[in-house]
């Protein structure tokens, strides 16, 4: 059985367009440094490294744990590189936990981050080689059919993606670290913002961010030698399924369904939307929202968006299951580490320590990223207790 | 020496690699045929899917597509959506549709181009035809499709599309 | 079923990247620029050339700036018969570990000589600059071998 | 602690250029030949699935993305990546069965190398403001550090060559390796430097190809009914970037994690070191603590055909295979990442 582990310390950098105050070393490091702080630990209290980070190509530093040794106190120690697409900060949070949880590891830092802006290489996404078609219109190309096949299908009013651009911004304006600031945005900005790959509106799009974010794991027995509430890690699950096949359901993929099963079954929760005190879900496009609901079971299928348009998913309606307090996705995106922020943000929901964010009592929390063409999923549950 | 006095902040370090890219052998065989103005896709073995362009498996299965089958240039929008804004290296001038289809006797999309219709009329379930480009111009590449049209067919229900046989709708 | 001609076709892996340096690689390259070298002062007093950001013993942030000589010694290096294109010399030459006066630790650049027979660990070398220094790690072009000829 | 069972593996041949195979068609086969020797159908019969692979070798974003079309994954599987050598993905794979989420897992890994110039693609894993600028390659760094060993007398030519004319005998006897054959000492010191000190054939062969394995718990191969070997101990340790403040004529790194492991705990009687250059080879056997007991890289390592990210793998393959014939019972693998051994991982390898 997994030994028992928690988040002991979580530490992360402001999320800008361009951090040109520091290098790689010196992002990956803050964000390390913060989260050391916050367990109240120092370099040597930690028995291994696991990074993660999107593709090299984004910074051109081919497998970037050799040159980050250094900076992250690795010398001597074990260091491990995880990359799974745009789950990559999800998956590397459950890598650095399976340190832990197999015994084999007393106290695991781990760290995920992007420098995105010093790279034209947004499009290395895909880049044009050979013989293949050059039909590069980025991720928002690719998922925009999704979203109309889930408005098709839902029969969903056109605003939903509005309400849920609106929604996660003033998310976002409660958090100090998140990239957008913007407390007076309106439906009607949103609405009027310009439309990219319809139906996605620019504001209905993710901003893409630099930033790194860190969380120290311990196993049970050393929590009590940090000084804040740990968050108890109650399960852990991740799925994958090929990018395209004859029948794939791309709006509602299985892999995300089978995932939440596992994740839930571990930690107990058979109503996600009752049992759980929040959520925080990789949503880069708005409609994500509430095609997640559906997808995590927080909603019946094709009703996803009805949660949304009732607020229920509102920090600021009072909504009894809110979704990203942090601002989620939609207010900051450095690729590799959104995920991992997704999961740090659970934890510090249930640690009680999220601020302005913080959904009060919060006890049980759950944690989402997802990657590829919606096809790699990984997800965590954190709780204030133990089980 | 520079006349700059302030601090260095940041460098440029341009990184150029060469690669010499070599395609696989189910793609080699789809591209050596659309050369020819020709679309082969592969079948599964176990499932019977028929995928094109292969990629040399049946991603679903695990197990590599080797029997051919030669597929028309008719198909049917699975879905789609206008792109609005321009896209680095790539030549086509915003707003245009790009959209996933799904050819007759095929059981999987792929993305291309549609245009000789109006943005707006664009919908699932939507009848396409390729509109090619001069065989003078025709290379190793799905390029050689430069776009798909719109053509007087009925609309395939949805639950039809990507089921379609070679003979097409109603065909 | 036919084996199927094989498509080769080369391709450029191309991207700019526009790197912030932070205070201590934009500091040590802001000294390139105007000439000068400097290392930086490792927990243990040993003084690293280039500065490294952290130290690989404590990990420790590292501050105290030292500025070091523009000779050094070859500790250890390789004779390139055939240079690569990527690389900044295309004749031949050689890569070596250089642990500049003032310095502890080696650091790695490139040496211009007319011959192999030229180089030997142990060998005085000093910095050639670039004609126009930048604020990169190419503002000393090269080192070469010191003594007998004008190094600057 | 939970034992780890490794119940199957394989490799594909050596091949300086796969020529038309893309990466699920250098993948495929060998996933076959896992799953035939277990009597498994697809990664549907495994708890887990990881693999290793670099985007930069081919030159392309989210190589492993294709990998996953050879898997089989409908319904959808567990699965992750390194942006390692497999041997990594192997660790990753090992923790999750240690935690309880896994039975058994399967590890692939795969490279395309030929695509690009190797040397100069990994120049670019190098510290990025002063060294990657200057684009180092990697073999020019080896060279470094073999003249060191060499100056300080704790090697000599004649002794990489030793390494070298060793590996390709055993070469011999390895189907898919890509060199092989006998080769005297003199015939290659004969030879001239290609990277002073070293010689072309000093440096491993640059291959394409994958390989996979299979692992399980103990009770697992059992019910599978299918021979076995046991990890008995693994380790990795990565040490500073700056080649300058490390000691390149030792590995104090494979010191570490050989102590971990628990090398010393019993006879070495084979290991398979991976050391893309000859004097590697000497400085790994000392840093295992190896003694002529132990017969090194008799499959011939990678001085016979190195299938980047998926040569780590393959060096406890190669130690797995040789404990299932009976041939040897106990055995060491090792598998490295970066420049000069700058990272590396040990694993302890015995009969069941």
């Amino acid at each position: 059985m997994a030994k028992l582990a928690a988040v002991v310390g979580i530490g992360q950098t402001h999320y800008k367009t361009r951090r040109s105050d520091v290098s790689i070393a010196g992002l990956v490091r803050e964000a390390a440094v913060n989260a050391l702080e916050d367990a109240g630990l120092g370099w040597d209290d930690i028995d291994a490294v696991i990074i993660g980070k999107a593709p090299d190509m984004f910074e051109g530093v081919v497998m970037p744990e050799i040159y980050l040794t250094d900076a992250l106190g690795c010398n001597g120690k074990p260091m491990l590189r995880v990359h799974t697409a745009g789950s990559v900060g999800g998956s590397t949070a459950i890598v650095a936990a399976s340190h832990v949880q197999s015994g084999m590891f007393k106290r695991v830092l781990t760290v995920t981050f992007e420098k995105q802006s010093e790279s034209n290489a947004m499009w290395a996404l895909s880049t044009p080689q050979p013989f293949s078609v050059h039909l590069n219109a980025g991720a928002g190309g690719y998922f925009a059919p999704i979203i109309r096949e889930y408005m098709r299908r839902s029969g969903a009013p056109y605003d939903v993606g509005i309400k849920v651009a609106v929604k996660d911004r003033l998310h976002g304006a409660r958090n100090p670290l998140s990239h957008l600031q913007l407390p007076n945005i309106t439906p009607q900005e949103v609405e009027d913002s310009m439309m990219l790959w319809d139906p996605i509106r620019f504001l209905e799009a993710c901003p893409s961010s630099d930033g790194a974010c860190a969380m120290v794991i311990a196993a049970e027995d050393l929590v009590q030698q940090s000084p804040k509430p740990p968050a108890w890690i109650r399960g852990v699950a991740m799925r994958s399924e090929p990018t395209m096949y004859a029948g794939r359901e791309e709006v509602n993929p299985q892999a995300g369904r089978d995932c939440a099963a596992d994740v839930y079954r571990q930690a107990g929760i058979t109503d996600p939307r009752k049992d759980l005190d929040c959520a925080e879900v990789y949503v880069p496009f708005s409609w994500y929202e509430p095609m997640w609901l559906e997808n995590l079971g927080f909603a019946p299928e094709g009703e996803g968006w009805k949660l949304t348009m009732s607020g229920a998913t509102s920090l600021d309606e009072g909504g009894d299951i809110p979704w990203n307090c942090s601002g989620g996705v939609l207010s900051s995106n450095p690729i590799g580490a959104s995920g991992m922020i997704r999961f740090a943000e659970a934890a510090r929901q249930v640690r009680g320590d999220a601020g302005d964010h913080q959904v009060e009592n919060a006890k049980l929390a759950l944690g989402h990223a997802y990657g590829g063409g919606a096809q790699f999923f990984s997800m965590w549950v954190v709780g204030a207790n133990k089980s | 020496m520079s006349e700059d006095t302030a601090a260095v902040t940041r460098i440029e370090t341009p990184i150029y690699l060469k690669y010499n890219f070599t395609a696989g052998s189910a793609p080699a065989r789809f591209l050596a045929r659309i050369r020819e103005g020709v679309l082969t896709g592969q079948r599964c073995p176990r499932c019977a899917n028929v995928y094109i362009p292969p990629r040399g498996s049946c991603p679903a299965c695990g197990v590599a597509t080797e029997e051919e089958v030669v597929l028309p240039d008719k198909g049917t929008v699975q879905s789609f959506t206008v792109v609005a804004i321009p896209i680095p290296n790539n030549p086509i001038k915003p707003p245009f549709v790009i959209a996933n289809l799904v050819l007759d006797g095929a059981n999987l999309s792929f993305i291309h181009l549609m245009s000789e219709c109006e943005n707006s009329e664009v919908r699932i379930g939507q009848r396409v035809q390729a509109v090619w480009k001069p065989s003078s111009e025709w290379t190793h590449a799905m390029d050689n499709i430069r776009y798909f049209k719109s053509i007087d067919e009925p609309d395939v229900p949805i639950e039809k599309i990507g089921k379609l046989p070679l003979s097409g709708w109603e065909g | 079923m036919a084996q199927p001609e094989v498509l080769s076709q080369a391709f450029e892996l191309g991207f700019t990247y526009t790197r912030s340096t932070g205070p201590v690689v934009g500091k040590f390259l802001t000294g390139l620029r105007d000439r000068t070298i400097s290392g930086i002062k490792a927990s243990d007093g040993r003084v690293i050339v280039p500065p490294m950001e952290y130290d690989p013993q404590t990990a420790a942030a590292l501050t105290e700036f030292v500025e070091v000589g523009q000779q050094g010694e070859i500790v250890s290096w390789c004779w390139v018969k055939q240079p690569r294109a990527a690389h900044p010399i295309q004749q031949p030459f050689a890569w070596a570990m250089i642990r500049l006066d003032g310095a502890d630790v080696a650091m790695i650049h490139c040496v211009v000589a007319d011959a192999e027979e030229q180089l030997f660990t142990g060998a005085r070398v000093s910095a050639v600059w670039a004609d126009e220094t930048r604020g990169y790690i190419t503002d000393i072009r090269c080192f070469e071998i010191a003594g007998g000829q004008d190094s600057e | 602690m939970k034992d780890i069972a490794i119940v199957a593996f394989s490799q594909s041949d050596c091949l300086a250029r796969a020529g038309a195979a893309n990466e699920v068609e250098l993948i495929m086969p060998q996933l076959r030949a896992v799953f035939s020797q277990v009597g498994l159908n697809n990664a549907q019969d495994v708890d887990f699935v990881c693999s290793g692979s670099c985007d930069y070798l081919q030159g392309a974003a989210f190589a492993f993305v294709a990998g996953v079309d050879a898997l089989g994954a409908v319904p959808p599987i567990k699965e992750s990546h390194v942006e390692m050598d497999a041997a990594w993905a192997l660790y990753e794979s090992i923790l999750k069965i240690r935690m309880g989420q896994a039975d058994s897992a399967l590890i692939y890994g795969f490279g395309k190398s030929s695509s690009g110039e190797l040397p100069i693609v990994l120049s670019q894993q190098l510290d990025p403001y002063y060294l990657a600028p200057l684009w180092v390659d990697t073999v020019s760094l080896a060279a470094m550090q073999a003249r060191m060993l060499l100056e300080k007398e704790l090697i000599t030519e004649r002794a990489m060559a030793q390494v070298v004319a060793r590996a390709r005998m055993h070469g011999r006897n390895n189907p898919h390796a890509q060199l092989g054959g006998e080769v005297s000492v003199d015939e290659l010191l004969a030879a001239p430097t290609f990277v002073s000190p070293l010689r072309e054939s000093d440096c491993a062969p640059v291959a394409d190809g994958a390989a996979a394995m299979i692992i399980c718990t103990p009770d697992k191969a059992r019910e599978w009914g299918v021979p076995y070997a046991l990890i008995s101990g693994i380790d990795h340790r990565i040490e500073t970037h700056n080649l300058g403040m490390r000691d390149l004529t030792d590995s104090v790194s494979t010191r570490l994690a050989a102590q971990t492991a628990g090398v010393s705990r019993g006879p070495v009687e084979v290991a398979e070191v991976y050391a893309p250059f000859s004097h590697q080879e000497i400085i790994l056997g000392r840093a295992l603590g190896l003694g002529d007991e132990t017969v090194i890289n008799p499959s011939g390592g990678v001085m016979v055909g190195n299938l980047m990210m998926a040569s780590g793998l393959s060096r406890l393959g190669e130690v797995f295979r040789r404990i299932v014939s009976g041939e040897v019972s106990r055995g060491v693998a090792h598998a490295t990442s970066g420049p000069c051994l700058q990272h590396n991982l040990v694993a302890v390898l015995e009969s069941a």
